[in-house]
């Protein structure tokens, strides 16, 4: 990685043009034409309700989907190229030192019969070797640990998973990412599992703790009021195409694209009264519906017949605010 | 230690629901014990003393209470083929019988748990098909079968191991204090013993452990598996961990659990199925024992090994689960 | 029909295909088997003892001159039979029990189980010998060791089973209905409980069988002239060495049946197990 | 209609059982006629047994359940059984909330089956076709089986089979958690157009507040097994008196 020359702030950290992504068995294109970029320092929402596709498409980039690989456009990361072929090996080379992933369930994502600050100098052994020698590793662990806001770090050290809360563990997987001293951390639902209040402080720390180490962060969520409320930029995905990339400002006060405008009229919000709440019909399109055009056209109000039939517009030059819309809603 | 005091009360129970059932096939189901042990050419009169000597015109519970005090003081009964005490006759047979299980154990785990291990990791695979196809044959082979097969045809006709025995010809007055050849020969450092008694012991450990192999591959694979599809395979891989580390260090640490515990409980098995094989191979050992005790109706042997067979289960199990409890404190460590 | 064309798509591989014509064949030839056979399977002729395999004994004879052929045709009756007598008798018993515990739950519950556990891991093969020498060898004797030794197999597992239904929400929805504890059992946890019986019973066929046959051999079981499959490889033991025929035959119609068996139980099992189809 | 005093339940802990459940200390909770009631609380807040106790699910070991008046202690068998056709609970899981061997239709019937023996075979059948179109469902739909349907449809099932009975007190339990947003939205307007319909009083337990706070009339806030907070859901939810129920409503987004 030293051989990289330091990115320029205009420079995006991770730019995805085109991206397909097909199931292995039966090469099913699940996730299609998926263009963005993300900036340095950048937090970066991606929303989805279920089936969307937006946690194949994550772990599909970062190489942690077994069953599905990326079938087509192009990948690039800190000004560095990935190749389709063989991209799995590839990306996951980057993860340990330059992607950290915090995974959804923090009841099944660390390891139960290793202890905990194993876990996190394994990460940190992982990433860097051993330069500072085992003693250091502990203490910066320890350190970690501490950041990432656990009580008692130096005896947790030597606990197993199991004694502790979600909340608690989702902390020590962040210590974890955070270990690896990455340029941009993942995080798939990390606070889906967790109590309200829980929710808040966790999420709250994660991009805390982001911004002081510049960290870029891309947060996947199925809560649009999470993310309005967390992030600067949202990508919507709906059954495996990328329909919008809105400013979090925008939503719910300038037009945007039609499948963003109406999940956010679905969700009861603290200003929201019965009245406001709009419910979209039907049943929501799974990714890799196989039709033409946009897959939104079933259930959308402003729908036209060329909805259906026209290819959906890509985000060819990875703009930072776009939107799929052919009726040009939501288009800047 | 709560678990472990647990466990052992556990196992305490065991034995009861053991000597329970031991009881019941001597006592109960047998029939009238006072006529088989007054033997074929008893009058009416002898059955009648030996019911009153045996205790047996008491209530069963007084009987249970003698026959469980009995066994706890090591009185197993006396064979009336041998006209031994069925104890010694039980210690005298059992190192041989150890011996072939845990020859036979040692192939097994090696076998089952790095196959089990990489058919999980490569599931779905052409690799994972063959084996599990190779594993469906082994688990319908008849153990006895496949060791007359093995005997006549490895033995036999190409003569690549002996056919029968314990120990070669030249080496038949060979004696150690242990009772388990292979030790006893290290022990004493002759190291031509040795490599004798594993050539004896190869054919008849093999024809063993076929089908509890089968089962062993299975069993891990389910178990790793399961382990496969948890997060914490994904965040070690997103730790940048080698897939070799993620399956040795991260999930074979978690998915060995629950299979070496149905290993422990293969242990107890596979002595039981000793009975299939030993005779075959003219092997002494408790499960010849029973087949010739069987042969001769000597009830009270029969259900003795029964008895051991299923002591030797309990401790095994017990060992095992332990074992298990201290190498892995997590779990029971808060509770 | 919909039930038939469901069965129907469940065969994947060949091997699977070739494991249910096998299957089916060898129950036909186990019930109508018998009527087939070219000889009497039980007539000693020792005139034509130790005959190798030929145009008019296909199989060749054993040491009394008994066509090998027909009495594997006849064995595949006995063993079978006695194999679904084990396993009828043990489903009853075991699911009775285990069902019954589930829905009394508490104290008995726990007893029930911590005894099929206990009982569940006693060394079956020696526990059936124990229990049939006890009776008096035969193969009576032998199918009631077995039953003696397996039930709790399907005592624990129809328990947890049940237990597991009974956790789930439906039964709750149905509590909140009042709907009467024989109607759950006969609507609500037998129809859900049918699909893990079925593998489980797929899969016990050829340990059953294994089984019985081991006993067999020893002499617990079907006692030597009788042509059960077992019994004719310990007869044919005395004869291995110059009529290989008599104790190859009846191994390979085991092999052959247990691996059938076993291939269409993991077949049910990938087919019909709710952890592998929800969701 | 429902008048819970100074209920009380705690879990006897079995020997290395970790009850998750937790303990509830004396609960006064009180729904009239016609209400739509909230009980608002994280996991563990002990609101889900409070719905099991509404609904007979589950016992209480201290205080006292008077349903219409009477204490529920008192009922014969008969009564208790008629009870149930009064009050019909709708859970959270819609994959697990059905009988997978039963055909939608079939799981609407057993509700008449049991309850109104009265009726003839075609009349259940044309009734349980009419409910699946009221919560929004296809008569034909009826047929088949709880797998082939989404998280959403399975929930309209659900919701008809407890309506089939008729209920006047109808409990739903998280019925909008683990559906998907778009889906809950469209759940929430059939919660409303049944409210608006029938002669219904609900009792609404959720963690969301945001929900709560939409659909309820008054809310109940708790928090490790006790009743924290009470009052009109527009005061309760928008000037919280509690401490806790301020850290909750500052927590949501």
């Amino acid at each position: 990685m030293a051989s990289l020359a330091p990115p320029t702030t205009d420079r995006p950290l991770l730019e995805i043009r085109d991206v397909s992504v097909a199931l292995r068995t039966g090469n099913r294109t699940m996730v299609a034409g998926v263009s963005l970029a993300v900036r340095p320092r950048e937090v970066f929402g991606i929303v989805g309700e279920s089936g969307s596709g937006k946690t194949l498409l994550t772990r599909t980039l970062l190489g942690l989907q077994d069953d599905a690989y990326v079938a087509g456009g192009s990948v690039r990361f800190n000004g560095q190229d990935l190749p389709v072929n063989g991209y799995a090996n590839k990306a996951r080379k980057l993860l340990g030192h330059s992607i950290g992933f915090v995974p959804q369930d923090p009841f099944s994502s660390l390891n139960p019969s290793m202890r905990i600050g194993k876990q996190i100098t394994e990460a940190i052994y992982l990433a860097k070797g051993w330069p500072m020698g085992a003693e250091r590793t502990r203490e910066a662990a320890i350190g970690l640990m501490a950041e990432v806001g656990i009580p008692e770090p130096a005896l947790a050290f030597n606990q197993f998973p199991d004694q502790f809360s979600g909340g608690m563990r989702q902390r020590m997987v962040f210590a974890i990412a955070l270990a690896q001293d990455p340029k941009l951390l993942v995080a798939d639902e990390p606070t889906t599992a967790l109590d309200a209040i829980t929710q808040r402080r966790v999420i709250e720390l994660i991009l805390d703790r982001s911004r002081k180490h510049d960290l870029a962060v891309i947060l996947i969520s199925h809560n649009l009021e999470l993310l309005r409320q967390s992030v600067g930029r949202i990508a919507v995905l709906y059954g495996g195409q990328l329909l919008n990339i809105v400013p979090s400002g925008d939503i719910g006060q300038s037009t945007i694209h039609p499948y963003t405008e109406a999940l956010f009229d679905c969700i009861p919000t603290r200003e929201k009264t019965l009245a406001d709440i709009r419910s979209i019909p039907g049943e929501p399109v799974g990714a890799g519906f196989g039709l033409k055009g946009c897959a939104f056209a079933s259930r959308c109000p402003y729908v036209v017949t060329a909805c259906r039939t026209t290819d959906l517009p890509q985000n060819a030059g990875t703009a930072s605010i776009f939107s799929a819309c052919i009726l040009g809603r939501g288009v800047h | 230690m709560r678990y472990v005091g647990q466990r052992i009360l556990f196992s305490i129970l065991s034995l009861c629901v053991l000597l329970f059932i031991t009881f019941l096939l001597s006592h109960v189901v047998s029939g009238d014990p006072a006529i088989v042990a007054a033997g074929p050419n008893a009058g009416a009169d002898k059955i009648a003393a030996v019911r009153q000597e045996m205790g047996l015109d008491r209530p069963l519970l007084v009987q249970f209470w003698i026959y469980c005090s009995n066994i706890l003081h090591g009185d197993l009964g006396t064979s009336w083929f041998t006209r031994q005490p069925i104890a010694s006759d039980i210690i005298r047979e059992l190192p041989p019988s150890l011996e072939l299980v845990f020859v036979a154990m040692v192939i097994n785990l090696a076998v089952s748990l790095p196959l089990g291990l990489l058919t999980a990791r490569y599931a779905g695979t052409t690799f994972d098909d063959v084996v599990r196809l190779v594993v469906m044959a082994g688990a319908g082979l008849p153990i006895f079968w496949l060791a007359i097969i093995l005997q006549q045809v490895v033995a036999g006709q190409w003569r690549l191991l002996p056919t029968a025995g314990r120990l070669g010809f030249e080496n038949r007055d060979f004696t150690g204090a242990t009772g388990f050849t292979l030790l006893d020969s290290l022990m004493q450092g002759r190291f031509d013993v040795f490599a004798d008694a594993l050539a004896h012991l190869v054919l008849p450990a093999f024809a063993l452990t076929l089908l509890f192999t089968a089962v062993g591959v299975r069993i891990t694979r389910t178990a790793m598996m399961g382990e496969f599809r948890k997060d914490y395979v994904v965040l070690a891989r997103a730790k940048g961990a080698s897939e070799g580390r993620i399956m040795v260090r991260h999930v074979f640490a978690n998915g060995a659990t629950p299979a070496l515990t149905v290993f422990g409980m293969q242990f107890g098995w596979m002595l039981g199925a000793t009975v299939l094989v030993e005779e075959i191979f003219g092997r002494p050992g408790i499960g010849r024992y029973a087949v010739k005790a069987v042969t001769q109706s000597d009830i009270h042997a029969v259900v003795a090994v029964v008895f051991v067979v299923g002591l030797v289960f309990l401790i095994s199990n017990l060992v095992v689960d332990i074992a298990l409890f201290l190498l892995t404190p997590r779990k029971h460590a808060g509770a | 029909m919909r039930v038939l064309r469901r069965l129907l798509s469940f065969p994947k591989t060949n091997v699977e295909r070739t494991a249910i014509v096998l299957g089916c064949l060898i129950l036909l030839l186990a019930l109508v088997g018998a009527f087939l056979v070219p000889f009497d399977p039980m007539k000693i002729d020792f005139r034509a003892k130790l005959q190798a395999p030929s145009m008019l004994h296909w199989l060749g004879t054993d040491g009394s001159g008994r066509d090998v052929l027909s009495r594997l045709l006849y064995g595949a009756r006995l063993t079978l039979a006695s194999t679904f007598a084990v396993i009828i008798v043990v489903v009853i018993i075991g699911c009775t029990i285990g069902i019954a515990s589930a829905f009394v739950g508490g104290a008995v519950d726990n007893m029930l189980m911590r005894l099929a556990d206990i009982w569940l891991g006693f060394p079956p093969l020696i526990l059936a010998l124990g229990f049939a020498s006890a009776l008096g060898a035969s193969l009576e004797a032998a199918i009631w060791a077995l039953i003696f030794s397996w039930w709790p197999n399907y005592a624990r597992l129809s328990r947890m089973v049940t237990a597991d239904i009974l956790s789930q929400k439906f039964i709750a929805s149905a509590d909140a209905l009042g709907v009467p504890t024989h109607r759950k059992v006969l609507h609500y946890v037998i129809p859900n409980a049918m699909d893990v019986m079925l593998i489980q019973i797929a899969l016990d066929i050829s340990a059953v069988m294994l089984a019985i046959s081991g006993l067999s051999f020893i002499g617990v079981g079907a006692q030597i002239p009788a042509p059960e499959w077992g019994a004719m490889i310990a007869d044919g033991r005395s004869y291995v060495s110059n009529g290989w025929w008599i104790v190859l035959a009846p191994g390979i119609a085991i092999f052959i049946t247990a691996v059938s068996f076993n291939v269409i139980g993991d077949m049910l099992r990938r087919e019909l197990d709710p952890t592998s189809r929800r969701r | 209609m429902v008048e819970l005093k100074g209920v009380a339940k705690s879990f006897a802990r079995r020997l290395f059982v970790q009850n998750r459940s937790f303990a509830l200390r004396d609960i006064n909770i009180a729904v009239g006629r016609g209400e739509v009631v909230g009980i608002l609380g994280e996991s563990g807040s002990g609101k889900s047994t409070v719905a099991n106790i509404i609904t007979c699910l589950t016992s209480y070991d201290g205080g006292s359940y008077r349903f219409k008046g009477r204490d529920i202690a008192s009922y014969t068998r008969k009564e208790r059984f008629a009870f149930k056709s009064d009050v019909q609970i709708v859970f959270q899981d819609p994959y697990g909330s059905l009988n997978p061997r039963a055909t939608v239709r079939g799981s609407v019937m057993e509700s008449l089956i049991l309850h109104r023996p009265d009726l003839g075979r075609r009349e259940r059948i044309e009734r349980a076709n009419a409910l699946l179109e009221e919560v929004g469902l296809s008569a034909d739909a009826g047929d088949r089986y709880p797998h082939e349907f989404s998280g959403g449809q399975r929930q309209r099932v659900a919701i008809a089979r407890a309506i089939a009975v008729e209920p006047e007190l109808l409990v739903l339990d998280e019925p909008l958690s683990s559906l998907d947003v778009s889906i809950q939205a469209q759940i929430l307007e059939l919660f409303v157009r049944m409210i608006r319909e029938r002669d219904l009083t609900i009792v609404f337990i959720s963690h969301d507040v945001n929900v709560v706070r939409l659909l309820c009339d008054r809310v109940y806030v708790m928090n490790q097994g006790a009743v924290v907070e009470e009052g009109f859901a527009r005061d309760v939810l928008n000037h919280p008196q509690n401490e806790y129920t301020a850290r909750l409503l500052d927590a949501v987004y």
